[in-house]
C-alpha cells in the first residue's frame, strides 16, 4: 500500500490551502468531487481561485460550484460557463456576479483547454485560432494577439499557460498503489499533469495494481502524479455512477439557493449537519 | 405520440434545422439545445446514418476519446461541419453575447457564459444560430458583450461562421458577403409584419416571403420515433414536455 | 461494415501520392507497418517526405525507414533520429546522407511531438523551452525564436505546426466498423488527429464495434478519423506482437544493407520476390 | 555471474552513475545507454524503491499513459530529477554533438540525431553526459554541430543541464557557474597523464584527484542480481556481453 492513501475528507481538505487555485472538471461522467466540495464547505477555505475545465454547465458540476460560491468560498472563477444546464441559471453564482462578489474571468472552451495543455506541457503558451475580435480578448491580461511568427498578416491569440495549485477531482477505482483509473475521462490526465498538486477522491480503492492490465493502464493515471487519496462511496452523489444526475435533488437545491436565507438552510441540512453534530 | 397528433412548433423548427444540415459529414451539438438536437438526429435519420451527430453533455453518448478538447480539436481540423449557438443578445452583423447585460463586468443581468463560441464560431463552416424568444430585447441593433464576433476583418483565419438563425417566429439566412441577414422563411401562424416589429435590427427581404414548411407525415413519424428517443438520454425534461416521452433509463436514478 | 476495408495491402499503398509527407511513429510496440511499407518499395512510391514521430531508432522501426530511404522512395526526412538503437547505425540512412541524396530535417523529439500536437489542434504552432542556442534551431525555418509575449526578455521557441499528408501505422484491432484499438499508444491517435489521410495495417478485424465496451473506447481511435483499414496478420513483422523484435532479422538485414549489392540482394529476395513471381 | 566474478569496469561506471542520483525521486533513461541504466536501476534498489526508473526503448517497461510526449511533459512540469546524454563530441563547454562530424548538413560522418537533448538538457536539473572513448576525438575543445549547448545566456529559461560527465577514464563534474569541467575521479588503472593526454579541452582540477571507487560486495551482488535481470529486458546483448545472463523471455521470438 502506497502512503497516498487518507482515511478521511477532512485530510485532503485540508491540504487545500486558502486562496489556492483549483482546477475543477467539466462533470459530463460521474467525476464531480461533490463530497471534498462540502468538505472545503465545512472547513470554511476561502479565497479560492476556481479554474472550469472547461465550464461547470451540468446539473451536479454546475451545483457544485454554485454551492463553493454560495457558501463564500470563491474569490475568482476562470470559467467558460456556469449553470445548470437545461435546468436553469446557477442561483449563486448569479447573485454573487450582480453583488460583485465574485470575479469572473470569461474564457471560452478550447481556450481554458489549450492553455492546460501548455501548462500540463510545462510550455509557456499556446496558439489559439479564433477570439480575435471577441471581448473575450480585450477583457484578459493571458490573452493576448500576435501576429503569426511563420505568416506575417496572421493575427492569431496565445494564451498563457495555466498551472493550478490544485487539481480535485473524483474518480471510480484507485488501484493499491495509488493509480487512479479514469477510463476515457482525459480531462483530469491533463489537469492532473498541469497541477502542482492532485487530490482525488474515488469509490473505490482496489487490491491489486493496474499495470498487471494493459486495458486498464490505457485509462490511468500514474500515482507519480497523485499526491492525495481518500476512499468516498458516492463521493459524486448526486451524481450516479452511472452517469445520470439525480435531478429532483439538483432542483431542490436551486429552489432553496433562490435566497440567501433558503441556500443557508439547505447547506445546513445538507452541508454543515454532520460537521455540527460531531462538534457537540 | 403518434403520427396524428397535431405538429408542434418544435417539430417545424427541427425540420427547419434538418434541412440546413443536408450533407454534413459531422454535426455537434452543444449543451442546452434540445430542439438543435433534435432537428441534428432528422438531419442523421434522413441521411441513413451518413450525418455523424455528436451531443454534448452525456459522456456516454459522444465518440471522443481524448476528452473535452477532442470537439474543438476536430473543428479546428476542419473536421466539425455543422454546430449550433445561441445567445442572450444577437445583433445585426450576428455577433452573439452570451454573457450579460449592461457594462462589463458589472452585469445588470449575468448569463451562463460564452462556451465554445469564441472559437467555434470561427471554424465551424455551417454555424446555425437559434433563439427562440424572438423580440427586440435579444435581437438588437448592438450586442452589450461580444462572445463570439459573426464577421471578421480581411485577413483574420475564418473558415467558419454563421449560415442562419431561427427564432420562434422565422428563419433567416445570413449573407457574408453583406455582414447582415436576410429573412428566408416565416413560420406558420405569425406574420411579416410581426417579425419587423420583433426585430431590434435591419434586414434583408427576399421577393417573396415563403411560410416554414410544416415536417411531412414521414418525417414527423421520425422526428417522434427514434429521435424522440435518442434526445430523451440527454434532455429527458425536454423529451417529456414535447413528445411526452420518459428515457429508457430514469435519469433521476443516482 | 463500414466501406473503410481494403482487401489488400496494394489498394492501402495507393492511396499515398508520389511526394506526400507521411508520418511514421516510433515503433516501441507493435506497430511498426513494416508490411505497408515493403508495398510501398513495390509500388515504387518515390519523392516522399518522412516525418518520424519523433524519431526511428529501434531496430524495426529504424530498420523500416531505412528500407525505404535505401529503395529510393525518400527524399527528405524529418526526425530526432534514425538508427537500429544498440545494434548500431542505419546504413541506407547515413549513405545517403553522405551521398548527399537525403535532405535531413533535424529536430529534437518533444519538438516534433508538439508541432504534431499542434496540428492535431488545427492550431497554427507551439512554444517549446529548450532549443535556445542550438544549431537545431539555426537550421530549421519552422523553429523561430520569439520574445515571450506574456514576458518581455524571455526568449522562447515557436514550432510551426505539422500537418502530415498521411499517416501509417499497424495496430492490434480495427472493429467492424473501423474503429482502430491502439492501447496506449497514444501517438497514433495525435497522428491521426493530426494528419490528412490515415492508413492502418491491423493484425485482426473483430466483428464487434468498440463502443459497446468502454475499456476498449478508452484505447481507440473513432472510425472517422480513418481513412483506409487492411487486415495484415505479421504486418510489423519482424516486431513480433508481443513487443519483442526479431533481432536475427535486423541484424541480417543491416548486415546485408552495408554495401549497395547487399541492400538490393536483400530487398530482391524479401521485398520484391513476390511481386515479380505474381507479375510473372 | 556470481559476486566472487572480478569487478568490471561497466559495474565501476555504474556505481559511479548511481552515486550522482541519491535522492531523486524520477530518473528516466534514455536510448542505447545500457550503463546508465544499470546505474538508475542501481540507484532504485539503493532507495529501497524510492527513487523511480523509466527506460525508454520498450513500451512495456514504461510508466507513460499519454504517449511519447509524457516523458518529455514530465520533465517540462519539473517532475523529472534525472537523465542521461552523450555526445559523438562534447566539448570545454558541455555542448553536445549527436548530428555529425563536419560542416552541417554536408557531414564526413552522420550520426543518429539529437533525440531529446535539445530539450531536456534544460529542464532536467541532474543530466548525466557518458562517453566511453575518452579520447581528443570525442572530448574536443569545440563540437561540429550543438545539438544541445552546456550553458545559455542570461534570460534563458534553463532549471537543467550537465552535473557530470563520465568516460572510460574518469568522472568530471560540470561547474555551471564556470561552465567547465572539473576532473572528480579517475577510475582505477588509469592516471591523469593518461586522462589530460586524452582530452581536447582544457578543464579544473582539485587539490587532489581521488581513484574512482570500485563498488563494495553487497552492490555488486545487487548489480548482477535484480538489477542485471531488468536490464537484460531492455538491453539483451549488452546483458549477455556483461552479465552472461539472458532475458527470461527470449527478445527474438518474432
Amino acid at each position: 500500500m502506497t502512503d497516498l492513501f487518507q482515511s478521511d475528507l477532512s485530510a485532503l481538505a485540508r491540504q487545500i490551502p486558502p486562496g489556492a487555485s483549483v482546477a475543477i472538471n467539466k462533470g459530463e461522467g460521474p467525476d464531480v468531487p461533490m463530497a471534498l466540495a462540502k468538505e472545503i464547505v465545512r472547513q470554511g477555505i476561502r479565497g479560492l481561485k476556481l479554474i472550469t475545465i472547461p465550464a461547470s454547465a451540468l446539473p451536479v458540476s454546475g451545483m457544485m460550484v454554485d454551492m463553493l460560491i454560495g457558501a463564500g468560498c470563491v474569490k475568482s472563477i476562470e470559467t467558460s460557463g456556469v449553470s445548470m444546464s437545461e435546468l436553469g441559471a446557477a442561483p449563486r453564482f448569479t447573485k454573487a456576479v450582480k453583488d460583485g462578489a465574485l470575479q469572473v474571468l470569461d474564457a471560452t472552451c478550447p481556450a481554458v483547454l489549450a492553455a492546460l495543455h501548455a501548462g500540463a506541457k510545462g510550455q509557456p503558451f499556446a496558439s489559439l485560432r479564433g477570439i480575435v475580435g471577441s471581448d473575450l480578448e480585450k477583457h484578459r491580461d493571458d490573452f493576448k494577439l500576435i501576429d503569426n511568427p511563420f505568416e506575417p498578416g496572421d493575427p492569431v491569440v496565445v494564451l498563457k499557460a495555466i498551472n493550478p495549485d490544485v487539481a480535485i477531482f473524483h474518480a471510480r477505482y484507485a488501484d493499491r498503489d495509488g493509480n487512479v483509473w479514469i477510463g476515457r475521462h482525459r480531462d483530469q490526465l491533463f489537469m492532473a499533469h498541469a497541477s502542482k498538486k492532485v487530490l482525488v477522491t474515488v469509490e473505490e480503492v482496489v487490491d491489486r495494481n493496474f499495470y498487471d492490465d494493459e486495458a486498464m493502464v490505457t485509462g490511468m493515471i500514474p500515482s507519480f502524479y497523485i499526491d492525495a487519496i481518500c476512499e468516498a462511496p458516492g463521493g459524486a452523489l448526486p451524481m450516479g455512477l452511472d452517469g445520470n444526475a439525480n435531478i429532483k435533488a439538483v432542483l431542490a437545491y436551486m429552489a432553496a439557493a433562490r435566497t440567501d436565507e433558503g441556500f443557508q438552510a439547505w447547506l445546513d441540512e445538507n452541508v454543515l449537519a454532520g460537521a455540527k453534530a460531531a462538534a457537540e | 405520440m403518434t403520427a396524428d397528433a397535431p405538429c408542434r412548433d418544435e417539430e417545424i423548427y427541427a425540420n427547419a434545422i434538418a434541412g440546413l444540415l443536408v450533407g454534413a459529414k459531422h454535426v455537434a451539438v452543444g449543451m442546452v439545445s434540445p430542439i438543435p438536437g433534435t432537428g441534428a438526429l432528422l438531419a442523421r435519420e434522413k441521411s441513413g446514418g451518413k450525418t455523424r451527430v455528436s451531443i454534448l453533455g452525456k459522456q456516454k453518448m459522444l465518440p471522443w476519446t481524448d476528452g473535452s478538447q477532442e470537439l474543438f480539436d476536430l473543428a479546428g481540423q476542419g473536421r466539425l461541419d455543422g454546430f449550433f449557438l445561441s445567445g442572450g443578445q444577437i445583433d445585426r452583423q450576428a455577433n452573439i453575447n452570451l454573457v450579460g447585460i449592461g457594462d462589463y463586468p458589472d452585469h445588470k443581468v449575468r448569463w451562463s457564459g460564452s462556451f465554445g463560441s469564441g472559437y467555434l464560431y470561427f471554424v465551424v463552416p455551417r454555424v446555425i444560430l437559434f433563439r427562440w424568444e424572438h423580440t427586440r430585447r435579444t435581437l438588437v441593433e448592438k450586442v452589450d458583450f461580444i462572445s463570439a464576433p459573426g464577421t471578421s476583418e480581411p485577413g483574420v483565419y475564418r473558415p467558419g461562421g454563421p449560415i442562419a438563425l431561427i427564432t420562434n417566429l422565422c428563419l433567416f439566412e445570413f449573407l457574408k458577403d453583406r455582414g447582415r441577414f436576410r429573412l428566408k422563411s416565416v413560420h406558420p401562424g405569425h406574420t411579416l409584419e410581426e417579425v419587423r416589429d420583433n426585430t431590434g435590427f435591419d434586414f434583408d427581404l427576399p421577393e417573396s416571403v415563403p411560410e416554414t414548411p410544416v415536417p411531412d407525415a414521414a418525417t414527423l413519424e421520425t422526428i417522434r420515433g427514434p429521435v424522440a428517443t435518442r434526445i430523451a438520454e440527454v434532455y429527458p425534461v425536454f423529451a417529456r414536455d414535447v413528445f411526452g416521452i420518459e428515457p429508457a433509463k430514469a435519469p433521476d436514478a443516482a
